[in-house]
C-alpha cells in the first residue's frame, strides 16, 4: 500500500531520528533495535528522552553511557542477570540524567492514552508509593462515578515521536510482522511514527493470509524500515537468536570504567563491522 | 542439606501455597517461584494455569506486555511474586535504590510493576533468599509499592507473607505487621531475631518449618525437572544433578 | 492447559447463560454466533441485556423478536442492505425494550475500562449529541489537565457477564484462535466468561507456531465451546461463508408480520435440523 | 445521461476532494465514496492508503473493531463519509430516527461512530442521495453528531460539504450554514430551493457541476472497475455494464 521508499539504510533511518526526540523503547524480550542503537550512537544523537515500554535494558545502558539521553522514562533498567547497568547506575549517582520513573502499566496507559486520543486514562494501585510522589505528570483525582471519597491516579497521554524496534518481517507494502508482541503496535499507534528494523524482507504481502494478518502492523503507521539481520544482537530475540551470554560478560566488564566503555564504543559501535 | 536441597524445600513450600489458585504468574527471572508453579501444577492440577512472563513457549498471553496488568486488575490473576532490595515491617517494598532519591546509590532497576500488582493480586508472596538486616528493614528508603493502604483505597490484594531462605512469615493485614510462621531447619528462632531488621510477632516455641513431603518431592524430580530446564536452564543445572541429560531420564 | 471438559453440546452452552445476564455479542461482519443465538431461544432465555460491540444486527433482532431482551446497549441495530430490521423497529415502536443507544468508540471504550478494571476512561467527541442528554451512564467532567475550560466524557466501564461469538478454531486446551478479530479479545477480557461457537477444533495446540499464536484468545478466559460449523449462518462469516442472501430475504418477508415470525422461529429455530 | 453515468460522476467529483489525503477510510455499505477513493488512489497515488471498513481483503486494520477510532483520534484519518436519514442547515445528522427519542418511528439503526468521528476527522464528506425536504431538514428530530461545537470543545474536524444526487454544497463552519457550489447536470437552481428543507447560501449563478474529466471517467472504467467489484459486487454490477466478464477485460 505503501510505496517501498520507505525501507532504508540503518544509518539513514538514525539519521532521521532528531536530536532531542522522544523515543518509545520495548523490553529486552520484545525486540529491542540494538542495531539501530548503535546507529544512533554512531550518529552521536543528542538529548534523546527515551521511554522504557514498560522497562529498558542494554538499549538505554549504551545510550545513556554514549551520552545520548537527557531524560529516562521507565519503569525499570535491568541487564537481568548480569546485575547492575554499569553506565545507568554511574549516571543516576551523578545526576547527569532526568529519571522519570513509573510502573509498568502506568507506562502502558499512558500510551494507550495516546492511541486513544484522550487526555488520560485512570489507573488503580499507585497511591501510597513513592514513585506517585515523585513523577512529574501524574495527578489525583476523585472518582466521578463513585459518591465516597475514591481517589484515583490519572496517567497522562504519552506521545512519543518515534517508537523505535526490532521485528522479524516487513514486507515491500511497508507493513511489519510482529506477531502477538501488541505492545509494539501499541507504542507504535501511541506514537507520532515507527522506526523499524527486520531480519528479512518477505517478498509476498504479509497481509496473505489471515493467520500472518493477525500479527501485522499496517504500513499506515510505519515511516521507516531498514534490514538488520539479527538486529536485536547482542539481545536475545523472541523469534530468532539466543542471547549473547559472551559478549554481555565482555560487556560487563569493559563498562565497569569509564575508559573501558570507551573502549567498548570504539570496538564494537563505531568499528561496527566487528559485529559480524 | 545441600543447597539444592535447600532450594527444592523452598519449591516445595511455595507450591503447597499455590494449590487454591486458578491462575499463577511468575516473572521470568524467578525460578524458585516458577518451579513451584509448575510443580503445584503437575502434583494437583491447580494452580490450573501457570503464565511464565517474558518466556515464549511458556506464557501464554497474547495481547502484549499490558495483558498481565490488566489481567490481574480483572481478578483473573490469584497469586504472583515480589522482591525488593529492601523489605519493611510494614511489608513496604524498595526496588528502586538505597539513599536520597533521585540520586540513588546503589540504584536498583526500578518498580516495574510492583505499585500496581500489589493492590490488585489477591496473594501476593514476598520471596527474597537473602535474609539480613540489609534486606529486611524497619523502614525502606524508597516505597516502590506499600504494603497498606487506608480503608477509602481501592485495594484488592496485597502480601500473604514473606519467605526467606530462613524463615516463613505471614502478613497480618489488620495489625500491620508479619508473623513469624516457622524457621526453616538450617536456622533458629535467635538466627532470625539476629538478622531481621524489622519488629515482628513471634512466639518461642515457632516450629520448624516442615520437610517437603517426599512425594512431592519425587514428583518434582521425576516430572517437573524437564519443564524447570526448559524456562530456568540455568536454575535447572544447579539444583538437578544430570539435567543435561534429562532427556534420556524420562 | 485447561481439561477439555469445557467443550460442550451447544445447548448446554446456552443452557449456562442465565436469564438476565448481560451478554456482549459483536457486530455481523466479526463473527456472531447464530447457532447459540437459536439455542437461546429454544432455551427461551430472558431479560438479557445485549450489549452490541460495537453494533448488533439480525442476532439482536432475532432475541427481541423472540421476547428474550430487556435491554439492549448498542451503537446500532441494522441489517445492511436488506433494510429497517422489523422486530426491532416494532419493540421500538411498543417500547417494548429499553434502549441504551450509544456511539461505537464509547462501546469500546467502556469495555476497556472494564478490561483495564478501571472506573472509566474519558473519550473525546459526543458533547452536544443527543445521544449523550439520553444515556443514563455517561458523565461529562473536566480535563484535570487542563488550564482552561475542557469539557470530555468519562464513559463508565461495561462489564458484561458473557461475552458470545463465533470463532473458526479452538483447540483440545480451550484455547480460541479469532485472528486479528481483536474486538472479540477486548470484549472477553472486560467480561467475566467467554462463550464461544467454533466452526471445528484443532488437534494441535494453537501456540505451536507464534503465526497462529498471534491471534489466539488464551483458555483462561474462556468459559465454555460448543462445535456448531458454519454457526455464523444466515450471517457471512470472515473466515468462511457468504451470507445466505436468499434466507435473509426469506426473514424479511416473513418476519414483516407477528405471525410470520413466530413461523420463522418455528421452522429456522425450534425445528433447527431445517439448518442442514 | 444513464443512472450509471451520473453515479460515476459522483464517483469522479469525490475523488477529486480525496486527492490532498493521505488516508481515507469508508464504510463498507458506502459504495460510491468507497469507488471514489479506490478511484483517486489509482489516479494520482493519493490518498496513499484506503480502508474499506468491515471488508476482509481492504481493511488493513489489524487491531480490532475500536482501531479506527484510535486512528482517527491519532489523527491519522484524513477524510470519512458521513450519511444520515436527517441532516440539517447547521450539518447535524440524525441516525437515529423521527419522532420523540426513545419511542422512535420510524426507528433508523442507530448513530455508529458518527459522534465521535465527526469531531476527529477533519475532511467529513456528508453524502446523502436522496435530495427532498424529508432528508435535508431545517431541524434534525435527534442530533446523533452535531455538525458545529463551542469554541471551548475539544473538536479537530467536522463537516467539510454534502454532496446529494443533485447539488454540492460546502459547509462554512464560522457562518454556520451550507453554501452551494454547484449544482448537478440533471438539477437546477429551482429544483434545489425547492427539494432542500434548509436554508443555504447561494447566488443566482451557481454553476452547474463540471462533467467528470474523461481521462478520469476512463481510468475508473479501465483500472477500478475490477477493485470497486471485488468490494461491491452488487454496485458494480449495476454502473459497469459486463462486469461479471471483467476478468476477460483486462
Amino acid at each position: 500500500m505503501s510505496s517501498p521508499t520507505n525501507i532504508t539504510p540503518i544509518d539513514e533511518l538514525a539519521g532521521a531520528v532528531p536530536d532531542g526526540a522522544k523515543v518509545a523503547v520495548p523490553a529486552d524480550y520484545a525486540g529491542v533495535s540494538m542495531a539501530a542503537t548503535r546507529a544512533l550512537i554512531r550518529r552521536r544523537v543528542r538529548s534523546l528522552h527515551l521511554v522504557g515500554v514498560p522497562t529498558s535494558g542494554l538499549q538505554a545502558e549504551l545510550l545513556i553511557g554514549a551520552g545520548c539521553v537527557t531524560t529516562l522514562e521507565s519503569s525499570a533498567l535491568t541487564l537481568g542477570e548480569y546485575g547492575p547497568a554499569p553506565r545507568f547506575t554511574k549516571a543516576v549517582r551523578d545526576g547527569s540524567i532526568r529519571l522519570i520513573d513509573a510502573t509498568c502499566p502506568a507506562i502502558h496507559a499512558g500510551l494507550q492514552a495516546s492511541q486513544k486520543g484522550t487526555p488520560f486514562i485512570p489507573l488503580r494501585g499507585i497511591l501510597g508509593s513513592d514513585i506517585l510522589k515523585n513523577h512529574p505528570d501524574w495527578k489525583v483525582i476523585q472518582n466521578p462515578f463513585a459518591e465516597d471519597d475514591d481517589p484515583i491516579v490519572a496517567i497522562p497521554a504519552i506521545r512519543p515521536d518515534i517508537a523505535l524496534f526490532h521485528a522479524p518481517l516487513a514486507d515491500r507494502d511497508g507493513n511489519v510482522w510482529l506477531g502477538r508482541k501488541r505492545e509494539l503496535v501499541n507504542m507504535t499507534h501511541a506514537s507520532k511514527t515507527a522506526f523499524v528494523t527486520v531480519d528479512a524482507i518477505s517478498e509476498t504481502s504479509l497481509f496473505e493470509t489471515e493467520e500472518m494478518a493477525a500479527g501485522v502492523l499496517p504500513a499506515l503507521y510505519v515511516g521507516k524500515i531498514a534490514v538488520a539481520p539479527n538486529g536485536s544482537w547482542p539481545l536475545p530475540f523472541w523469534n530468532g537468536a539466543q542471547g549473547d551470554d559472551s559478549h554481555m560478560r565482555r560487556y560487563m566488564e569493559m563498562a565497569a570504567s569509564d575508559s573501558g566503555f570507551e573502549d567498548y564504543l570504539e570496538q564494537f559501535v563505531f568499528g561496527e563491522s566487528a559485529m559480524a | 542439606m545441600t543447597v539444592a536441597d535447600e532450594k527444592k524445600a523452598l519449591i516445595c513450600l511455595i507450591a503447597g501455597l499455590l494449590r487454591d489458585c486458578n491462575h499463577v504468574a511468575v516473572g521470568a527471572a524467578s525460578p524458585i517461584p516458577g518451579a513451584a508453579a509448575l510443580l503445584a501444577k503437575a502434583a494437583w492440577g491447580s494452580p490450573k494455569h501457570v503464565n511464565i512472563l517474558g518466556s515464549v513457549a511458556n506464557n501464554f498471553f497474547t495481547g502484549g506486555g499490558g495483558e498481565l496488568f490488566d489481567c490481574a486488575a480483572q481478578g483473573r490473576i490469584d497469586a504472583f511474586f515480589l522482591g525488593g532490595g529492601q523489605i519493611d515491617g510494614k511489608a513496604n517494598i524498595n526496588l528502586m535504590g538505597l539513599g536520597d532519591y533521585p540520586k540513588s546509590s546503589p540504584r536498583w532497576p526500578g518498580t516495574f510493576g510492583s505499585a500496581y500488582l500489589y493492590f490488585l493480586i489477591p496473594k501476593v508472596i514476598l520471596f527474597r533468599e537473602e535474609h539480613s538486616r540489609r534486606t529486611l528493614v524497619e523502614k525502606v528508603d524508597f516505597i516502590s509499592a506499600p504494603g497498606t493502604s487506608a480503608d477509602h483505597i481501592y485495594r484488592k490484594g496485597g502480601p500473604f507473607g514473606l519467605i526467606t531462605s530462613k524463615a516463613f512469615f505471614r502478613f497480618d493485614k489488620d495489625k500491620e505487621r508479619f508473623r513469624l510462621v516457622s524457621v526453616h531447619p538450617t536456622s533458629s528462632l535467635e538466627d532470625i531475631l539476629d538478622n531481621t531488621g524489622f519488629h515482628f510477632d513471634y512466639s518461642e516455641d515457632t516450629p520448624e518449618t516442615p520437610s517437603p513431603d517426599p512425594e512431592l518431592l519425587a514428583i518434582l524430580d521425576r516430572d517437573v525437572r524437564q519443564k524447570v530446564a526448559e524456562v530456568y536452564p540455568n536454575f535447572a543445572d544447579a539444583i538437578f544433578p544430570m539435567t543435561s541429560g534429562v532427556e534420556h531420564v524420562k
